[in-house]
């Protein structure tokens, strides 16, 4: 690593605020400097999207720049015309958003969206733009590159739009990247492979990264210089070895002490079945425009799954393997094709919404994106309180202080009047967890619950968890890519691949021994978890946290 | 030279009359022609006849001479045979002819057509009748006019009408035009023109009947120079038409009235007292001036100002006189029962004479209502007697009494009759057989009956008002109502 | 896709089937019969009844409607009791026109409104949007008839531009045929076009809340691309619903527009069938609409994808 | 939920209502009291412009035009409320429950409705005036029953898509029943669509009143109604435009008042204001 000081910097941000009435982030600082990697780290609301939006003046409706100067290679960027700004967008600063499942337009097939931009700042023609465009499709490994242009986004997983939109930003190979969160759907396989080819990518044409994530491991492998923000405000400032291997501000060591460790020797305790799945088979109805008739493609094929009381049990797999259509049947918001489902021993694989109510208010579950899944019209109390319809007779204030117990126990009191889409990524993960477990459940599907949530609150997070559990028993079925989480808290571990379980196991079993193939593969993705320890040296830290 | 005619609506019939609706008839009184036709005074003459028939002493028997070189505009000659086919055609209940009923009624009942030669027709009847030839004149019954055979034989009907008239059809486009050719094998009379009568020469190629059925499209396309005769204007567009250059409104008084008819047997109108109150209680000016921007006369009289009776015979009709009303009323022992007013808005005339009458009865403390049907519903009503008052126009005839003919009689008989005097049957009977030299004291009386009976409301002698671009030489607004495009050129 | 076609216009008989009934019953319970209309006033009651046997309306009503379903399904729609012509043909030529009026006119207040509609929304509570929403709202406080008559008056009389009356088929001559067309489709346009603006407005102002948007955005693209591009095919699927509906409702109810200029339209014909009670062609008009209509729906449904891709055809 | 009205929207709502008060004042008053007599004739002051007497003119059988606004403005606005209100709510319920619901009862109730659109107009309130008879509240019936299946298809469309999104399986798995999620999460969402179609759905009922009374299904003659005023100012468009004019002006106010209101409504249902 170079020294920073030698290099002039491309970005320069200054005392920048950002805010409506209050401000949500304080005089901020830092440099990103010429073919440099800047991480950004910091507590899950802290105002890391605010910044990086603010770059390109996208800051949403109602929220504005206050004060402070941003500037690109020694010019004011907010200074800049509509017309100025817009030819900086895209051409010479690229963005790769929080939500990439959102960020591509679903009406417009994948070759037209990536086009544009190369029309726009390039001039090319139209052979040049489509060679360009499958050349780079084949570098992330897009498979029938070809017949993706002509696709729409629906039609592909999580992980690949993420990568067809890292794609289509790299194309016009622009002088520097902000990434929010670019890898966070995506299983520990398919993020290597798409941080690497992005980072290569970079390397080519020297393009300098601001690089928004929670995962320390990235920065520590990845990052030159790295900058902490906690509450608004940046509280340290540095090359990333440093603040990674010797924090020195408080938060900065919480988060890098927060990182998940092993638990020893964790038994499945035995409980009575809670739920018991056999031979689940599941289908979806897909029409292809081109092909004229449907075709149904199975996503489940013959899972079976036992979970009990008091035990988490693990699902792991590919993004694509379908763990949240298992997490779905499970509780009965899909109908499956075949296949049983008992609840307490009794077959309720057929029953009807209204028979289900008391399976329902004992089974809940948090969704893989939380924010299609809150209304959005609902404030934060009334949406978790409307978990508490079914417990029972409430007074208004008992209802108020569970709600508000709920809401600090994911670590985010004080915000029960806020609509979802004034919440960060992170926050409203935390609403949809709050409502899943206010009512206390007796089984919990948790699809990707801490994805977007930094270091620390990941940590309380799982605290949380195995604290109810030893408190009331509950169970849980833990869907997730994070491997370290998965080894923190699993009692169990299911490996799923092509919609069938291929390895099913105790989880020191799993780690230490794995059998299958694609297990196998999964956990060489991340190979140094074996070395992790509670008391981790610097090395150990950056190599446990690369997943 | 063409000329371009506004029509209301579609031809909705090939056969002569065979519905008789405005639509239908202007084009056809230029196709089709009669043995026998109106002259403007109102007396019968001579069409295709060479002159009037011969009648045999019996009265039974009428024989018509057909003028020589008569043809048909497919090129048939018209010949007695033609008139016998025609007449077969019209008297076969099965064709469902409308004025068949004028031909097969007490008064006149035709029981045999006969062709004496290739030139001469006669006609027999059951009992000696004064109106054979008055009814066959009749313009709502085009004349009764002669068709070609094709048109009355066969079951392959042509699709074009086929008269002897000056013009013929070459196209019909429903709901868009019915263009009209020059006849040239058209054979006029010598006489000059009369009425609907008298010599008839095309003076144009071609006539172009535009079907427009909104007034205010008609009004349009008149200013714009799309069409070159409106031939009926709505009134309301008169006066502003009047006052715009290059175009000319003219007006002719006819034989019709404005009228409402009274449901006298049963309701609130069973009294005489009432409907001589409502009678009081209107002010025929004032709807006049509202109504027809004056291109009518206000009268009270069954007997049109137009006749020739109308200043002897119409003495003592109603007034506007709203304190007379209110004694009436008292009379009646009147107490707010509702009057509904039968209307339509296909007619937008009938519309807002009924919003008119419905102000004058109101204002004298009737409770009158509109009820607004379609046209067709209020016709079903009108045919079924299910209304108390209703605004209701008669095909006008220059002939009087036989409009009285249609409205007077026994309800039993048909549910449509408003005047079931029996006395007033009586006369109008005998004023059918009387000539019209000595029918005069017979409309002064039932004149008098009127007044006091007072079936219907009578307000206003009609005029027919037509504007015209003032290119178009040679036509006139006549009391014959329907426009006559002979004799007619453009520059 | 193929057999999503064939089930939906199988599951269009009920519908066509149920409209039919309906038709038949209502105008056969509205007082006022054809034997008496092609009568007249003066007719006596026998040789009204006689005309009615003759018509075969004096059968019991469900009678009279097999012989006539029997005949539809022999391709034959009878023959018009006033028109000489057959239902068929005369429906056929009707429709063309007034179909082509419809469409011409709703596509292009569609087009105007959905750049109307996306302009205001990006202008949301400017001086843009606070002009598109007033103009769009004169647009919807005038009727047709009152429009139609101000166009005649301005470019037909004033100006004289354009004719006022009658209809030259393309067929005949298709140099002239647009002349005629003009004014009442300008009609139309400006009748409908207020509507699908407000509606295209309120689901173009959710779209350009979505993230793509802004990702839009942030590849620089000038905010016609994003608007154009971007929102348009997204925030067009709602409007698509209400342009189906208005383009159903006026398959019926062109009758106004129709009478004002003239046109010898399906809409026209209806109405005068209905005033005539002309059974034959009023059931033909309605059998076609109903036909019509649910085509209407079945293209609007096989748009969706096209502008949403998201959608499946089920 | 609390009012989030900002400056924008707290104008539009005061221009709307303001409008929207004057035009509701007028009508309101006059029920008790106008200038003169809306329906009295008065031949000899036909078709005057307006002048001290006549402040609007009178029309074409002399009745004050002014007075015949005013009390068309009752007339017209009753018919057009009650009218939208009847079509909204049983339109939108039964759109709500068979979008929601879906099922065979969807299916029949899809062919009734759509058996309604395909149904011209005119012919249904014909048939209507036929069972009916004419009768004030038959206008009413006639637009509902034209306006509803309209309703029905929009409101069911949006359901359909709206019950596809997460947080209506978010509130299922919480063991709602469908009834609350209905009310709870779909109605809400459901609001913009619905309040086009009904600001819509106004003009088009005081309009389409003009065309029902021209069969007879209007508001009974010579009630004034802002639609009739309209159509029987037709032959004096030019020649008398002022019986054009003000019935035109009376009805684009109502309608600009009532879609900022609708705006407004909306924006304060709107999460994001
Ligand atoms: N549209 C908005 N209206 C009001 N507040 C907002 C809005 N968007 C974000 N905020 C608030 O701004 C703060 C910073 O949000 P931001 O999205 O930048 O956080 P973040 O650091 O990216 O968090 P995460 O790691 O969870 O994505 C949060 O407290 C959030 O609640
Ligand atoms: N509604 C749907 N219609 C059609 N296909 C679907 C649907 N939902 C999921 N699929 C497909 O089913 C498969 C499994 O999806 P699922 O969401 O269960 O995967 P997953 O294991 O949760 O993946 P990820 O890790 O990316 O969340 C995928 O191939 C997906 O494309
Ligand atoms: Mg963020
Ligand atoms: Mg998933």
């Amino acid at each position: 690593m170079t020294s920073a000081l030698a290099n002039p910097p491309r970005l320069s941000v200054r005392d920048l605020s950002i805010g409506n009435r209050t401000a949500f982030v304080h005089r901020v600082s830092f440099d990103v400097r010429a073919g440099r990697i800047l991480a950004m780290v910091g507590e899950s609301g802290s105002g890391k999207t605010l910044i990086g939006r603010s770059i390109l003046r996208l800051l949403p409706e109602n929220i504005h720049q206050l004060g402070g100067s941003i500037l690109y290679h020694g010019r004011e960027l907010s200074g800049l015309s509509r017309h100025e700004i817009r030819q900086l967008r895209g051409g010479r600063i690229g963005m790769v958003f929080q939500e990439p499942l959102v960020s591509l337009n679903p009406a417009l097939r994948i070759g037209t969206q990536m086009a544009e931009g190369l029309k726009l700042h390039l001039k090319l023609g139209p052979d040049e733009i489509r060679g360009r465009c499958v050349e780079m499709l084949k570098r992330i490994h897009v498979p029938r590159p070809e017949e993706c242009l002509a696709a729409y986004p629906h039609q592909f997983s999580g992980g690949m739009r993420q990568r067809i939109m890292l794609a289509s930003v790299m194309l016009l190979r622009p002088d520097l990247l902000i990434a929010d969160e670019p890898t966070t759907a995506l299983d520990t396989l398919s993020q290597r492979e798409v941080i690497e080819t992005m980072l290569e990518l970079t390397r080519e044409v020297g393009t300098s990264v601001l690089l928004i994530t929670h995962n320390l491991g990235l920065v520590g492998k990845y990052a030159d210089d790295a900058v902490v923000l906690g509450r608004g405000e940046i509280v340290e400032n540095g090359t990333a070895s440093e603040v990674i291997g010797r924090p020195r501000h408080p938060y900065t060591r919480r988060l890098v002490g927060s990182l998940p460790h092993r638990r020893i020797a964790a038994a499945a305790p035995a409980g009575e079945p809670i739920l018991v799945a056999r031979g689940l088979e599941l289908s979806f109805r897909v029409t292809s425009r081109s092909i004229l008739q449907a075709k149904r493609i199975r996503v489940l094929r013959g899972v079976s799954l036992t979970v009990r009381r008091g035990e988490t049990v693990a699902v792991v797999g590919g993004s694509g393997s379908g763990k949240t259509t298992l997490g779905r049947a499970l509780l009965r918001l899909i109908d499956v094709d075949h296949g049983s489902i008992e609840y307490r021993s009794t077959d309720v694989t057929r029953w009807s919404d209204r028979r289900l109510h008391s399976f329902r208010r004992a089974c809940q579950i948090v969704f893989q994106d939380p924010f299609s899944s809150l209304d959005p019209r609902m404030s934060v109390d009334a949406l978790v309180g409307e978990a508490l319809r079914h417990a029972g007779p409430l007074t208004p204030a008992e209802r108020q202080a569970r709600i508000e117990t709920a809401l600090s126990e994911v670590g985010l009191p004080g915000h029960a009047g806020r609509l979802p889409h004034q919440l960060s990524g992170g926050q409203r993960q935390r609403v949809a967890l709050a409502r899943a477990i206010v009512g206390d459940p007796e089984l919990l599907v948790a699809d990707e619950p801490i994805a977007a949530l930094d270091m620390t609150v990941q940590k309380q997070i799982l605290e949380l968890f195995q604290r109810l559990q030893a408190q009331r028993g509950f169970a849980c079925i833990f869907i997730s890519h994070d491997l370290a989480a998965v080894q923190q808290i699993a009692h169990r571990i299911v490996v799923m691949h092509e919609g069938r379980i291929v390895e099913e196991g105790p989880t020191d079993a799993i780690f230490e021994n794995p059998r299958h193939e694609y297990t196998q593969r999964l956990l060489a993705a991340s190979p140094l978890l074996e070395a992790v320890s509670p008391s981790a040296s610097q090395a150990a830290v950056l190599s446990e946290v690369e997943q | 030279r063409e000329l371009r005619v506004a029509n209301v609506g579609d031809m909705r019939s090939m056969i002569p009359a065979g519905t008789t609706d405005p639509g239908t008839q202007v084009p056809q009184v230029q196709i089709y022609e009669g043995l026998v036709t109106w002259r403007e005074d109102g007396s019968v003459a001579p069409m295709l006849a060479a002159d009037l028939p011969t009648v045999s002493p019996d009265g039974l028997v009428y024989t018509f001479k057909l003028r020589d070189g008569l043809t048909f505009h497919d090129g048939t000659p018209v010949t007695a045979q033609s008139v016998v086919k025609t007449w077969e055609y019209y008297l076969n209940p099965k064709n469902n002819w409308v004025c068949r009923n004028y031909f097969n009624s007490d008064t006149v009942k035709i029981v045999g057509v006969e062709a004496k030669s290739t030139t001469e027709v006669a006609f027999r009847l059951a009992k000696p009748s004064k109106v054979l030839l008055t009814q066959m004149a009749r313009t709502d019954c085009q004349e009764s006019a002669i068709m070609a055979e094709s048109m009355v034989s066969g079951d392959q009907k042509p699709s074009l009408p086929i008269g002897t008239g000056p013009f013929k059809v070459v196209s019909i486009r429903p709901g868009q035009d019915i263009t009209l050719v020059k006849f040239e094998n058209y054979k006029a009379r010598s006489e000059k023109m009369d009425g609907f009568a008298g010599r008839k020469e095309a003076l144009v190629d071609k006539i172009v009947f535009v079907i427009i059925p909104d007034p205010a499209a008609s009004n349009a396309a008149l200013l714009a120079g799309n069409i070159d005769i409106w031939s009926r204007i709505e009134l309301s567009y008169a006066k502003a038409l009047a006052s715009t250059p290059g175009i000319k409104v003219d007006s002719a008084m006819t034989p019709s009235t404005y009228t409402l008819a009274f449901q006298t047997s049963k309701g609130p109108l069973q009294s005489e007292a009432l409907r001589q109150a409502i009678n009081y209680a209107i002010d025929r000016k004032g709807m006049v001036d509202a109504l027809t921007e004056g291109h009518a006369t206000p009268s009270s009289s069954i007997i049109p100002a137009s006749s020739q009776f109308y200043a002897s015979a119409a003495k003592g009709g109603f007034d506007y006189d709203p304190g007379k009303a209110a004694a009436l009323l008292k009379q009646a022992g009147y107490k707010g029962e509702p009057v509904r007013i039968t209307t339509n808005k296909n007619y937008p005339m009938m519309f807002e004479t009924g919003v008119m009458v419905q102000g004058y009865l109101q204002a004298v403390g009737i409770n009158a209502q509109l009820e607004v049907n379609d046209f067709a519903t209020q016709f079903s009503k009108y045919n079924t007697g299910n209304y108390d008052m209703m605004t209701w126009n008669y095909n006008p005839s220059f002939v009087p009494g036989l409009v009285f003919d249609r409205f007077t009689g026994s309800k039993k008989m048909q549910a449509s009759k408003l005047w079931t005097d029996p006395e007033a049957r009586r006369l109008v009977d005998e004023l059918l057989d009387t000539p019209i030299s000595q029918q005069q004291p017979l409309y002064a009386q039932l004149q008098k009956l009127y007044v006091k009976d007072a079936p219907m409301i009578v307000w206003a002698t009609g005029e027919v008002t037509s504007a015209y671009r003032n290119n178009v030489q040679g036509y006139a607004s006549w009391p014959g109502r329907l426009p006559r495009l002979w004799n007619v050129s453009v520059k | 896709m193929i057999g999503f076609v064939i089930k939906r216009i199988l599951g269009a008989i009920p519908t066509v089937l149920l409209v039919s009934i309906t038709v038949f019953l209502l105008i056969r319970s509205i007082p006022g019969d054809p034997a008496e209309i092609m009568l007249g006033e003066a007719a006596d009651p026998a040789s009204i009844a006689a005309f009615r046997a003759e018509l075969g309306l004096d059968k019991p009503l469900p009678v009279q409607f097999v012989l006539w379903a029997k005949h539809v399904l022999h391709g034959d729609l009878g023959q018009s009791i006033f028109l000489n012509q057959p239902v068929a043909s005369l429906v056929w030529q009707r429709l063309l026109l007034s179909a082509s009026i419809i469409l011409i006119a709703v596509g292009i207040a569609t087009v105007i409104a959905v750049a109307a509609g996306l302009f205001a929304a990006w202008q949301q509570d400017k001086l843009g949007d606070i002009a598109v929403v007033t103009v769009a709202t004169f647009g919807l406080s005038l009727p047709s008839f009152w429009i139609g008559l101000l166009l005649l008056l301005v470019f037909g009389i004033k100006f004289g531009w354009l004719p006022v009356v009658g209809y030259v088929s393309f067929s005949d001559d298709p140099s002239r045929a647009w002349q005629y067309l003009v004014l009442p489709v300008a009609t139309l346009v400006i009748v409908e076009v207020g509507v699908l603006t407000r509606m295209a407005r309120a689901s173009a102002v959710e779209v350009l809340r979505l993230e793509y948007i802004t990702h839009a955005r942030a590849k620089g693209l000038s905010e016609f691309a994003v608007l154009f591009r971007h929102a348009l095919p997204n925030a067009f699927a709602p409007t698509l619903t209400m342009v189906g509906l208005v383009i159903g409702t006026l398959l019926g109810g062109i009758a106004v527009v129709e009478t004002v200029f003239t046109l010898p339209g399906l809409g026209r014909l209806i109405v005068e069938a209905i005033y005539a009670r002309d059974y034959p062609v009023v059931q033909g008009c309605l059998l076609v609409i109903a036909i019509a209509y649910v085509l209407v729906n079945l293209v609007v449904d096989l748009l969706y994808p096209i502008f949403d891709p998201r959608i499946a055809l089920e | 939920m609390t009012a989030r009205l900002d400056s924008r929207s707290r104008l539009r709502l005061l221009a709307g209502g303001l409008l929207g008060a004057i035009v509701l004042a007028l009508s309101i008053v006059a029920i008790f009291w106008t200038p003169l007599d809306p329906n009295r004739l008065d031949v000899l002051h036909r078709l005057n412009a307006p002048d001290i007497r006549n402040l609007f003119g009178t029309d074409e059988f002399g009745r004050d035009v002014l007075s015949r606004a005013m009390t068309g403005g009752t007339t017209s606005l009753t018919v057009a409320i009650l009218t939208v209100a009847a079509a909204i709510a049983v339109g939108s319920t039964i759109g709500f429950l068979t979008g929601f619901f879906r099922g065979w009862t969807d299916r029949l109730v899809m062919i009734l409705n759509d058996t309604l659109l395909a149904f011209p107009g005119i012919l249904l309130a014909l048939g209507l005036s036929a069972v009916m008879g004419p009768r004030k509240y038959g206008t009413v019936l006639a637009l509902s029953v034209a306006y509803t299946p309209k309703v029905m298809r929009v409101v069911r469309g949006t359901v359909m898509s709206l019950r596809e999104r997460e947080y209506i399986e978010a509130s299922r798995a919480l063991g709602n029943g469908p009834v609350y999620t209905l009310v709870r999460h779909i109605v809400p969402n459901a609001v913009a669509p619905i309040a086009v179609l009904a600001t819509a759905m106004f003009g088009w009922a005081i309009l389409m009143e003009s065309a029902l009374s021209f069969l007879g299904l209007g508001v009974p003659p010579p009630a004034a109604t802002w639609g009739n005023m309209l159509a029987t100012a037709r032959p004096y468009l030019t020649s008398a435009p002022w019986l054009s004019v003000i019935p035109g002006m009376l009805i684009a106010a109502t309608l600009l008042s009532v879609n900022l209101l609708g705006d407004s409504l909306r924006d304060w249902l709107d999460p994001r204001m």
